[in-house]
């Protein structure tokens, strides 16, 4: 026992000692001994997908893994994710730059209207696209008597403008974050040297926010790669969806195998990343300069308003318009109990919601700390290795802690404190991309004067590092908290019994193919969320 | 005939709210109207429901449910009953991963194929045979689960577009029919069309099966997430016909009374088959009794006549016809067709995706 | 009368300026500038005339990042109008960006591009250039700064002087009309900072360039510019040629800023004064007119004004005491309690070498007349 | 012979080091610092006593600034040890953390806390005093930087010269025992710098606190400390007191890094060495032995060493033409090209002005012993 403890510590100590960064900034052996236990505990439920797997035979796992139509959902998987996270940028990063850098009018307006889209469940949205576009939706009645056909949303291009549409947010809300933390005297800096606003955005900013951008595309990626419903709506065939398919007839050793090739496809979008050297070394961010905003959009403002308008419009105003229509259309019908919205459903959503957060918050701390101030190799695998979770699909996870919890761990089975668990290791990357951003600008010499001013470096991590990460830290657990609020998966195989959410609510209606009762929750669902974007820029406002 | 009038609930304890009357189980509606009497087993000749159960409920009729078991929760005071939702393979799956550690006692399923699996995985205990005398057999082909409510395969079509007679009574013929050719809709994700073309397996065979899905493929069939968007698609014009469970259609048309909107059927064939909603005992409960009480209780003529005017399900005793305009299960001409062979999925699956229709 | 006097004195001062003849390059008028409540720059009029080297010079705080930042464009002026090259590029709150001025800026904090090496830093400006031209440009002005061999470092891993000098050759390399420079030197030793002194005026002397310096450093200011404007407060208190300025400061602000000042009062009468020091003929005074005659005036003395000798032992003679002695290397200063009260401070070669508490005699040894301001 | 005349110059000095006998508080021996393939400092060895004042002055990026964070525990040697108070604190590439070594640091780029108040930042260190005694001393140092009316504002607020006063006041507040200062004064105006200076010494005498101040600033170096370091290229070039470095410079580096120094070639022989100015007589050379008769010597001297007289137009006499001038308020610095080819510099009082090109006769004004180095 005492051997193998002083085994534990020996590891950490040898972790430490890789992690220990050649600025003799070193982590404390706690802090790399919590970040490598969050690690461990979030990879761990992937054991039962190898588990799993095993059962399938050896030469059927590659006739699967090698038939054609599986290797034509994994191309088109390929694509969707390098689509929808190419979109995402191309929306996510203009959008942070028109509300952080210009003086696009009504900013914090703008902010929360922008971030809105990420709690809509891209699954709705994607139904409200139908609806609203389909070939026989709204749109096409409203224009066919004027003999104007519109192009079918269905199939690539349609997967990937709706899924972009509801994840784009990760992007415009880590750039944000970036940018907000910008030493505006370099862009200052560079327009002294005749660089326009465009130019040295490009060679100044850009160069610095990639570790937000990179993390915000990430998420993205993901959850192009993980997401069933959108694609499956669409009309377009995905990895994801094979395995859903192969969940819903009881084929979990098929569906395990397939999971194990979603990881290696993470594991190589990951790789790529890591080679295009997305997320370089950090840089001491300084003071910010001036807070007049740096870039005056004059005659381009209409046209910027315009863009955030329409976005908008797509993202928030179609879906809930769609769905009071079908509030409205869909007449007495039954009307249950079952089937009665309550109040409560709102309450519970928030309630595990926020503990979600704020535990993922912790958890991200430890790794972001480590991964940033650390360049090793191992820091590097910590922070990757969080990414697994979020890349699995939502019920392969479940089910694994199904498998774990029922088993080895019944005193926590079908309790919050599990549930809980399921979202730390499905939303533990997005709590550490923004953390870790936020970390890479602490000035390493604001933490030396700490140190000479006679604080450990736990006190000066309190007083200096953790207020000044604080806005990266909620940024990232308000992500979580979004995101936890619309989570289906896990949440409806590992929730406790009774315990109702807005999107179990939600998926119950749905399920029952009474659509338009979704409208009412869908909507309290974006308003709860809304509230809790304008605490979080609140928060925001007063660190810039 | 055999139907107390008012006074449905109450039972022997007198405790129960007498509120609780047939009415309540009955939908209403158009559909609905003129029901004949019914008959058999009637809740007040059940022992009591006592206790407190956990109910693995899956499925879409998820909700419907809910208000069933509201029932019985205001029938019988002292029945604390806790339904847990999900899909219903997922739920399947997750009994299978939690084993003998499973807090579920019940689990009601949407689709056979979900309670066979349960079952082949031993996960389903032995029902007594007084709990499911009531129900043919062939909706309870083994002693592990009994159906609970039926639903029929169905085509659903656009009164506007075709007429009953353009519609195969052969399910095989469909993709050379001429009137459907683009017009046609399914949702090949959705576990009852699986349920449907694994039937197809089964009676016609591999090869056949795959020529049938290729010739849907060619021609042009639209693909839908499930069946209640298909015959919602249906109801819209945007397709002329599909292939969906038949209460869907009778959905679409209960909340929006003027679509032009009919059901057909095949016969004989997979197109006939006719799937059951089912529930299974969980092995290693310890609260067997009170399962098999509470499964009894889905079979009386009150639970019966809910499924039928409020799912618009077919029913599962012989005492209980379904709503109007529906053919009886004899008028459908089924195939026969062992439904615990329908959990036998994977192979359909890799059929499935091999065409490319997965 | 202390009005009528200043303003006598300022008309002076006034005519010394020298009426050049070339064209404006930068004019200020009336420029004020406020952060919220602060007012950081007050009522600020400013030319600066094409190829010349104007320098401000003030005490910290008083507003001279804010006039360059205002100049860059960085910041607009709350109220004023900033003209380049007869271009209004600023008027009450609204102007030309910072790119479209043709202006480069040496910043106090460097604010150099960590994500570029320290030679992509410098060709930063000059991205449009011919690469072969550029990059000679670059190892030229690394050679300049003397960091010929740091190009492919990171500005991360550079000394504090190093990176000043990063951020020296990097506004130098577009060439820009107006250069504007905020404490260029104030992290380098004095070769160097003479060094880059020499080397930033030739270059500004032979590209015509303009510039505005700003710096804290007295020697600096008088040394290298054409012209010094010395900032108090958020206002300009004088602007003149770097003699001009030092041998008749306007005020005693500008006289004690730019040296080690001691004031000596006095009563002027019949064109002598009584100081301190002993009597003072007014012939030593600058331009005193006759209306003073009477009026309590301080005269203006610098340590090299003055020359204290011991005197002997009984101290019975000598007019104060040693009370304070500072080595600078080639000198003492030394400070004397004169008799009368007043503090002065005297010069004095590194080899004299007296103690404190000694008695002095302290004379006048300027060979130049001497400013003086009517007592307070 | 190169070798063993250094070394005789070097004997000579080292005698003249205070032989102190307060206690050593700060030792480092053999330290090195390694970047990578880069050398920052190389083999240090330096004793601080107890309550002395010590400047480390030098070049840019000569290693002053790693050898402070060396010292604050902020970076380790690479090789070598460091003790505070009898306790290595480091060694061979290990330590103690830096709030354990009792020592307060000023950074050169100040490492404000940009989310805390300006009081809260001077507060940071003594958060465990007492509340009242807290934010008296917080008053009380601003008050002493002069920024008693900005307790609340945020460092972004600031110009660079406050925010490297509140800077000075954080590290200040603790009474550290051992207070590194990197460049304190740098972004200051010269009436400040003095200011800041006086009360720096003064704390750090009255409270006994030893210091390791940091400057490029030479006069500075020699008028605020006990002993100067001045280094070169990650050595140390000469410890000792200010006269001492300024008069006796161990090596040239050291004498032209003090100041302005010249150095006229010459041969020694028969106690006269003849030079660009003329015959110098021995007599005026420090501490030559026999040995160095017939060598040839190069004699230091410093602008207030030579006085330059211009001549009759002829040009015939005189021993140098005027080649530059630099006023520096006080005084006019002129360069001088001997004939000998050398150049020298002259310092003159401000009132006397020649012209560029006159010919000039450069005499020998100094009233001190001249430093002198065998010719390389
Ligand atoms: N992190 C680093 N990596 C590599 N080289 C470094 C690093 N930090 C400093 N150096 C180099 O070490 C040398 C000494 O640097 P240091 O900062 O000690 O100089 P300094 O004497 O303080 O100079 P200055 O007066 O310019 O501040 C410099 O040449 C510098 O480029
Ligand atoms: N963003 C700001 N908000 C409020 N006050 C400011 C701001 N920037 C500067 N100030 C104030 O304006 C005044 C002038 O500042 P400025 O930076 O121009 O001084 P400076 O002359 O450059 O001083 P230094 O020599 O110390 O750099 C200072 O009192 C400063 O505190
Ligand atoms: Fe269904
Ligand atoms: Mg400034
Ligand atoms: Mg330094």
């Amino acid at each position: 026992m005492e051997r193998g403890d002083s085994g534990v510590w020996r590891l950490i100590d040898g972790l430490r000692e890789a992690l220990d960064s050649p600025t003799g900034d070193d982590s404390h052996p706690v802090v790399v001994a919590a970040a490598v236990l969050v690690a461990v505990a979030v990879v761990s439920p992937l054991l039962w997908i190898f588990l799993r797997a095993a059962d399938v035979g050896l030469a059927e796992a590659w006739s699967i893994l090698v038939a054609p139509s599986t290797i034509e959902v994994f191309v088109n998987s390929l694509a969707l994710v390098a689509s929808v996270t190419l979109v995402s940028v191309v929306l996510g990063v203009p959008l942070a730059v028109l509300t952080v850098l210009t003086d696009l009018p009504f900013r914090r307006f703008w902010t929360i209207v922008l971030s809105l889209p990420l709690v809509v469940p891209s699954y709705l949205g994607a139904f409200a696209f139908v609806s609203a576009f389909g070939p026989h939706g709204t749109l096409a009645e409203l224009l066919s008597p004027l003999g104007i056909t519109i192009p079918t949303i269905y199939g690539f291009e349609g997967a990937t403008l709706v899924l972009a549409l509801f994840v784009y947010p990760y992007v415009f809300l880590t750039t944000r974050a970036s940018l907000v933390s910008f030493d505006a005297r370099q862009l200052e800096a560079a327009q002294t040297l005749n660089h326009g606003f465009r130019s040295a955005f490009r060679r100044v900013v850009l160069p610095q926010i990639a570790p937000g951008m990179t993390a915000g595309a990430l998420l993205v990626a993901f959850y192009a790669l993980s997401d069933f419903g959108t694609p499956a709506i669409m009309h377009f065939d995905t990895f994801t969806r094979v395995i859903y398919v192969q969940y819903n007839n009881f084929g979990r050793g098929t569906a395990s195998l397939l999971s194990i090739q979603l990881l290696g496809v993470t594991a190589l979008v990951l790789l790529l990343e890591s080679r295009l050297g997305g997320d370089g070394a950090g840089y001491g961010g300084g003071v910010a300069g001036s807070d007049t905003p740096v870039a005056s959009l004059g005659w381009l403002t209409v046209p910027a308003l315009a863009f955030c308008a329409l976005v908008a419009t797509l993202t928030l105003v179609v879906p809930v318009a769609i769905f009071g229509m079908w509030l409205l259309r869909s007449g007495p019908g039954y009307v249950g109990g079952g089937f009665a919205f309550e109040w409560a459903f709102a309450m519970n959503s928030v309630y595990v919601a926020a503990i979600a957060a704020v535990v993922t918050g912790l958890a991200a701390l430890p790794i972001a700390y480590v991964s940033a101030r650390s360049g090793s190799r191992v820091a590097r695998l910590l922070e990757r290795s969080t990414y697994v979770g979020y890349a699995v699909p939502g019920i392969v996870l479940a089910l694994s802690l199904v498998f774990l919890g029922a088993n080895y761990l019944p005193w926590l089975y079908q309790t919050l404190p599990l549930l809980v668990f399921a979202y730390v290791v499905r939303f533990l990357p997005q709590a550490v991309g923004a953390t870790r951003s936020s970390v890479l600008q602490v000035d390493a010499d604001l933490l030396g004067a700490a140190r000479t001013l006679g604080e450990s470096p736990s006190g000066a991590f309190r007083r200096v590092t953790l207020p000044l990460i604080a806005p990266g830290l909620v940024a990232g657990a308000a992500l979580v908290f979004l995101t936890t609020m619309k989570e289906l998966p896990a949440t409806l195989i590992l929730h406790p019994t009774g315990f109702t959410t807005l999107v179990t609510y939600i998926w119950r209606v749905q399920e029952a193919g009474y659509y338009g009762r979704a409208a009412l929750p869908a909507l309290v669902l974006v308003v709860v969320s809304a509230l809790s974007m304008i605490l979080l820029l609140r928060q925001e406002g007063t660190n810039a | 005939n055999g139907l107390p009038g008012g006074s449905g609930g109450g039972g022997e304890s007198g405790e129960g709210s007498s509120a609780v009357t047939m009415s309540s189980f009955r939908g209403s509606g158009p559909l609905v109207e003129g029901r004949p009497s019914l008959s058999g087993t009637s809740i007040s000749d059940l022992p009591d429901l006592s206790g407190s159960l956990t109910v693995y409920l899956g499925g879409g009729e998820g909700g419907l449910y809910r208000d069933l078991l509201t029932l019985f929760s205001d029938i019988y005071p002292d029945f604390d009953v806790r339904p847990r939702e999900g899909g219903t393979a997922q739920l399947a799956n997750t009994i299978v991963e939690e084993g003998d550690n499973s807090p579920a006692d019940v689990f009601w399923a949407v689709d056979a194929g979900s309670l066979g699996s349960v079952a082949e995985a031993d996960m389903a205990a032995t029902l007594s045979s007084s709990v499911v005398e009531d129900v043919p057999d062939e909706f309870h082909p083994t002693d592990q689960w009994v159906g609970t409510a039926g639903r029929a395969r169905s085509v659903p079509y656009n009164t506007n577009a075709l007429s009953a007679d353009q519609i195969p009574d052969t399910v095989m013929d469909f993709p050379d029919t001429p009137a459907l050719e683009g017009a046609m809709g399914w949702g090949p994700t959705y576990g009852a069309f699986q349920s449907f073309v694994t039937a197809m397996r089964l009676i016609e065979g591999e090869s056949a099966t795959r020529e049938w899905l290729q010739g849907m493929l060619d021609s042009g069939v639209s693909e839908y997430p499930d069946e209640f968007l298909t015959s919602n698609a249906v109801a819209n014009g945007e397709i002329s016909a599909g292939f969906a469970n038949h209460y869907y259609a009778l959905r679409v048309r209960s909340a929006r009374s003027n679509a032009p909107l009919d059901l057909a059927f095949t016969s004989g064939d997979a197109g006939a088959l006719i799937n059951v909603a089912g529930a299974a005992v969980v092995q290693g409960t310890d609260q067997q009794e009170l399962a098999e009480n509470f499964i009894h209780h889905l079979l009386t003529v009150e639970a019966q006549e809910f499924f039928a005017t409020r799912t618009f399900a077919y029913p599962m005793i012989p005492g209980v016809p379904p709503v109007g305009g529906l053919p009886s299960i004899d008028e459908l001409n089924p195939p026969s067709l062992d439904l615990q062979e329908l959990s036998n999925v994977q192979p359909t699956l890799d059929l499935m995706r091999d065409v490319g229709v997965l | 009368m202390h009005n009528d006097s200043v303003a006598a004195v300022r008309r002076e001062y006034e005519v010394e300026e020298p009426a050049s003849d070339t064209a404006t390059m930068l004019q200020l008028d009336g420029v004020t500038k406020r952060y919220g409540p602060e007012t950081a720059v007050e009522d600020i009029d400013l030319t600066v005339r094409d190829g010349e080297f104007l320098t401000l010079l003030g005490p910290s705080g008083c507003g001279k990042t804010t006039t360059l930042r205002m100049i860059a464009g960085l910041e607009m002026p709350t109220n004023g109008r900033v003209s380049v090259d007869d271009d209004v590029v600023a008027a009450d709150g609204d102007g030309v960006a910072p790119e479209e001025r043709d202006v480069g800026m040496v910043f106090q904090e460097f604010a150099l591009f960590p994500h570029l090496t320290v030679a992509e830093n410098v060709g930063f400006g000059i991205d449009d250039w011919d690469a072969d031209e550029r990059e000679q440009r670059v190892t030229d002005l690394l050679e300049l700064v003397g960091l010929g061999d740091f190009a492919d470092r990171s500005p991360d891993n550079l000394s504090g002087g190093q990176r000043q000098r990063v951020a020296l050759a990097r506004s130098l390399a577009p060439e820009p009309d107006v250069l504007l420079l905020d404490e260029p030197f104030a992290n380098l030793d004095v070769r160097l900072r003479e060094r880059m002194r020499e080397e930033v005026r030739r270059i500004i002397k032979e590209t015509d360039v303009t510039a505005v310096s700003v710096t804290h450093d007295q020697e600096e200011a008088l040394s290298i510019s054409d012209r010094v404007a010395v900032m108090s407060n958020g206002h300009i208190e004088q602007v003149g040629r770097p003699e001009t300025v030092f041998e008749h400061p306007k005020s005693r602000f500008v006289a004690d800023f730019l040296g080690q000042a001691s004031f000596l009062g006095g009563r002027l009468a019949r064109n002598k004064i009584e100081t301190g020091i002993g009597t003072l003929s007014a012939d030593m005074l600058q331009g005193l007119s006759d209306e003073y005659d009477g009026a309590r005036l301080d005269v203006l003395v610098r340590p090299d004004d003055l020359r204290a000798t011991p005197c002997d032992e009984e101290m019975q003679t000598g007019n104060g005491t040693l009370v304070g002695r500072q080595y600078t290397g080639p000198s003492f200063v030394y400070g004397v309690e004169l008799d009368s009260g007043e503090v002065v401070h005297c010069e004095h070669n590194h080899a004299t070498n007296h103690e404190l508490g000694e008695r002095v005699t302290v004379d006048l040894v300027a060979d130049h007349k001497l400013a003086w301001y009517p007592a307070e």
